[in-house]
């Protein structure tokens, strides 16, 4: 009986987060954006600073008439967005925010992280086909080779770190971390971060759902809540690669009074990440298609090697 | 029956079915996705079976990779949406199929089913021991593993780029398909 | 304690499942679905070896990882082949006799291999 | 995330940082929204805001109804006869404006109509908050377009070294020959060149040459 109240408490935990965190990113999205750009972003929904907006974004979602074009694949055009979004929620139940905060503490949760969350391309590759659009169909197959090349370099940069770690698990990763690490596995970081980027299909990475040339790419179809739930699981998306990116990288709780605040600091962490993001969004222009596979293939990946190389030089001379 | 049994009855119940459905459909695509189910609950049965680094393997390889790899290419090469016949033999070459099909399950199920035995007590692989297993003992298929790996990356590299001398004589008609 | 009749039962099925998709589909890329099942079923066949015990070398588990390996190998290869097949063919149809090519090459630019 | 730039024959890495410190130090200064409803905006002189109409300068000559790109102006009227003020003298006739309408919502605020009108019947005002629920509120009748004629700014005064204006000069000038051609622009320069606002007179002030203003003038 306990088991099954702690159970459900921790679901709850789960989806409470899944639901809080992606909005707080997008309202910062809304206005780190707007200030970069010289705007102020919204300011009237809620009242103060426009802090309801995606509130009511979420209510006007609700609202509108879920269509089905006659020519799609009704199923699995209303299934898509399910695939798109659970394997993002099933990853943050496994990023531990501190050693006591962490809904499944999993043996291998960095493999695991990694597994559930390249589930999700399916689900932009289902709604691009499944649309009957052309535009779809082309931006589900950018997706597809962009996802497919970034993958790699990103799951190198992760083995490099389980390498330092000596452990597949990521409370074990952070337990295991030291400052010296901000140095050893910077260009793992960088990696990292640029092929997290890209898996999100965030700017300067989004030519899958490039606007001025594919519309929307394979959400081009979508409208009302399941486009509402591919919005979502974009920003679900950033939370879990901030998130995972704190965890791996800075250390996740270690900081001051880490024994009590510890799932502060790694929150605070990931939002730095997903601010910086965000800027990159607002930073660079988008990168054509050959630039994209270009630069996963012939930096991101020696750069990933180059780094599990080092750490392999590091760790065993260390040993 | 034990709690394991009962896991693995359900997992492989979905997986048996999925893979029913997926050599079966007339939908191109659906047969992929089907797939995607099969090896997913396959990983299930991983996990039931206590070799829980193979199953995330198994997700992060075959569903993130190698199904993903699979409907690019049935997208690349003309899905359309809706039932289509063409996909499958005729049906008495599919009779024949499904005689041999059932041949095979029942051949390797006559001569495996008798070395089941009574339970067992499950054996669960620690990761730490998988590892220490795989580069000792296995360390040698492992580097050839690796130049296997990059066999097939030039392989595929220098096939998908065979066609460009025949193709230069031709006048380019650029289909359907001007994608990749 | 798992009895291992279900997990044996199992890959029989998926093998025999596999062989018919092999033998009757006739879009080269569902072929390659059906050794897909044949290969899980070797593989989940490997694995239940492993749970059941006297698996000295954890073979069970590494041969499983290697068989993986081998298959997405094994798949980008030949998804390279039936790609040039198409652009060649501008079908991927296997029961078609082998002719010269349509008039009708469709050429997309070089793929880049991924994975 | 400066890796992104050793894509080859990019410059790479300064351009990106770039790009990042300029956006940082946007954030940093101070927006430059206005936030409207609350805030009224600054508007530039000269705005084009919704036409205003001195129906007492319009003469019914159609001229900006013609002339009117997307033909949103609606102009009815007849003829009156006046009777001669002196014995024996002739009747006259004149135009008498029945309805004057701008279509707002086909109106593409190109402004040719105010530069063709003769007479000045016609203003820019720089009002531009006559939204409506219906699209046909805003076809704008003539007590409604009069309505803006107070809202519209006196003109603008005129830069010190510029030329003397035509009509000023004509009045300075010793008389010349009666040419009614080269005369007939003169009115519509006189907007700029008069420093009061024109609209508080009815009938424009003729110059000299001007006898009466034909309602038909040569294309």
């Amino acid at each position: 009986m306990n088991d099954a109240v702690e159970v459900t408490l921790r679901a709850v935990g789960v989806l409470a987060a899944f639901l809080v965190l992606p909005l707080l990113v997008g309202q910062t999205e809304h206005k780190v954006m707007a200030h970069m750009q010289g705007r102020l972003g919204p300011m009237y929904a809620g009242g103060f600073h426009g802090w309801a907006q995606l509130v009511a974004d979420g209510v006007k979602f609700v609202q509108k008439e879920d269509i089905t074009p006659a020519a799609a694949d009704q199923r699995v055009f209303r299934f898509a967005p399910a695939v798109a979004l659970v394997p993002y929620l099933v990853a943050m139940a496994a990023i531990p925010l501190s050693p006591d905060v962490v809904a499944a503490d999993l043996p291998a949760s960095a493999v695991f992280v990694l597994a559930v969350t390249a589930v999700g391309i399916l689900g932009t590759l289902m709604a691009g086909w499944a649309s009957a659009n052309k535009y779809s169909l082309l931006g589900a197959m950018r997706a597809a080779a962009q996802l497919l090349s970034y993958e790699l370099p990103m799951v190198l940069a992760v083995a490099s770190i389980c390498l330092a770690a000596g452990s597949l698990s990521l409370s074990g990763i952070v337990a295991a971390w030291s400052p010296w690490w901000l140095v050893l596995q910077l260009p793992g970081a960088i990696v990292f971060l640029v092929s997290a980027v890209a898996e999100l299909q965030r700017p300067p990475f989004d030519m899958p759902v490039a606007d001025s040339e594919i519309v929307f790419g394979a959400y081009t179809e979508y409208t009302g809540l399941r486009f509402a739930f591919f919005l979502l699981s974009e920003y679900a998306g950033i939370v879990v690669m901030s998130l995972l990116f704190a965890v791996l990288y800075l250390g996740g709780w270690h900081g001051l009074a880490s024994d009590q605040l510890g799932w502060l600091w790694t929150l605070l962490k990931g939002f730095c990440i997903a601010v910086v993001v965000i800027w990159l969004r607002v930073a660079w222009p988008r990168l054509r298609e050959d630039q994209l596979q270009r630069l996963a293939w012939l930096v991101l990946v020696p750069l990933a090697l180059a780094q599990l190389a080092l750490t392999g030089v590091w760790v065993v001379v260390a040993a | 029956m034990t709690a394991l049994d009962v896991a693995f009855a359900a997992v492989g119940l979905v997986t048996a079915a999925s893979g029913l459905l997926a050599v079966t459909t007339r939908h191109v695509v659906h047969a992929a996705l089907w797939l995607v189910v099969c090896l997913g609950a396959v990983a299930g049965c991983y996990l039931v079976l206590g070799a829980e680094f193979v199953a995330l393997v198994q997700l992060l390889v075959y569903v993130g990779a190698i199904v993903v790899l699979v409907l690019f290419a049935l997208m690349l090469t003309r899905a359309p949406i809706g039932a289509n016949p063409d996909i499958s033999t005729g049906r008495l070459h599919r009779v024949l199929a499904g005689v041999l099909g059932a041949g095979v399950t029942a051949l390797l199920a006559a001569a495996l089913l008798p070395l089941a035995g009574p339970a067992v007590e499950r054996r669960d692989t620690s990761t730490t021991q998988l590892a220490e297993q795989l580069f000792g003992t296995w360390v040698w298929p492992f580097e050839v593993l690796s130049v296997l790996l990059l066999v097939a990356l030039v392989a595929a590299m220098a096939v998908s780029r065979m066609t460009r001398p025949s193709v230069a004589a031709e006048p380019a008609v650029t289909g359907e398909d001007g994608v990749a | 304690m798992i009895h291992l009749t279900g997990p044996y039962l199992l890959a029989a099925v998926l093998a025999g499942l596999g062989t018919y998709g092999v033998l009757a589909r006739r879009n080269a890329v569902l072929v390659l679905i059906g050794v897909e099942l044949v290969l899980n079923a070797a593989n989940l066949l490997l694995v239940s070896v492993g749970a059941s015990g006297g698996d000295r070398w954890a073979a069970g588990n590494v041969l499983t990882l290697f068989v993986i390996t081998i298959a997405a190998a094994e798949v980008v290869v030949a998804l390279a082949v039936v790609l040039a097949v198409f652009r060649l063919r501008g079908a991927v149809d296997l029961s078609e006799p082998a002719s010269e090519p349509v008039s009708e090459p469709v050429i997309g630019e070089a793929d880049e291999v991924r994975s | 995330m400066t890796e992104e730039a050793k894509k080859p024959g990019a410059i790479g890495i300064p351009g990106i940082l770039k790009g990042l410190a300029t956006t940082a130090r946007t954030m940093a200064k101070p927006t430059h929204t206005a936030e409207y409803p609350h805030a009224q905006p600054h508007l530039p002189p000269r705005s084009r805001g919704v036409i205003a109409l001195l129906e007492e300068n319009c003469t019914s000559c159609m001229l900006c109804a013609r002339e009117c790109p997307d033909w949103c102006i609606y102009i009815d009227s007849h003829k009156e006869t006046i009777p001669a003020t002196t014995p024996g003298g002739r009747e006259r006739q004149r135009n008498v404006l029945d309805r004057f309408a701008i279509d707002f919502s086909l109106c593409m605020y190109c402004g040719i109509c105010i530069e063709v009108c003769p007479f000045d019947a016609l203003h820019w005002s720089p009002e531009f908050e006559y939204s409506e629920l219906d699209i046909r509120d805003l076809l704008h009748e003539k007590d409604r377009l009069g309505q803006w004629m107070p809202t519209v700014p006196p003109p603008s005064a005129l830069d010190e070294h510029s030329a003397e204006a035509a009509e000023i000069g004509a009045t300075t000038r010793p008389g010349r020959l009666v040419r009614t051609t080269p005369a007939r622009p003169a009115p519509t320069r006189a907007t700029p060149s008069g420093q009061e606002p024109p609209p508080a007179s009815g009938q424009e002030p003729p110059p000299p040459t001007a006898s009466e203003p034909a309602p038909e003038p040569g294309e």
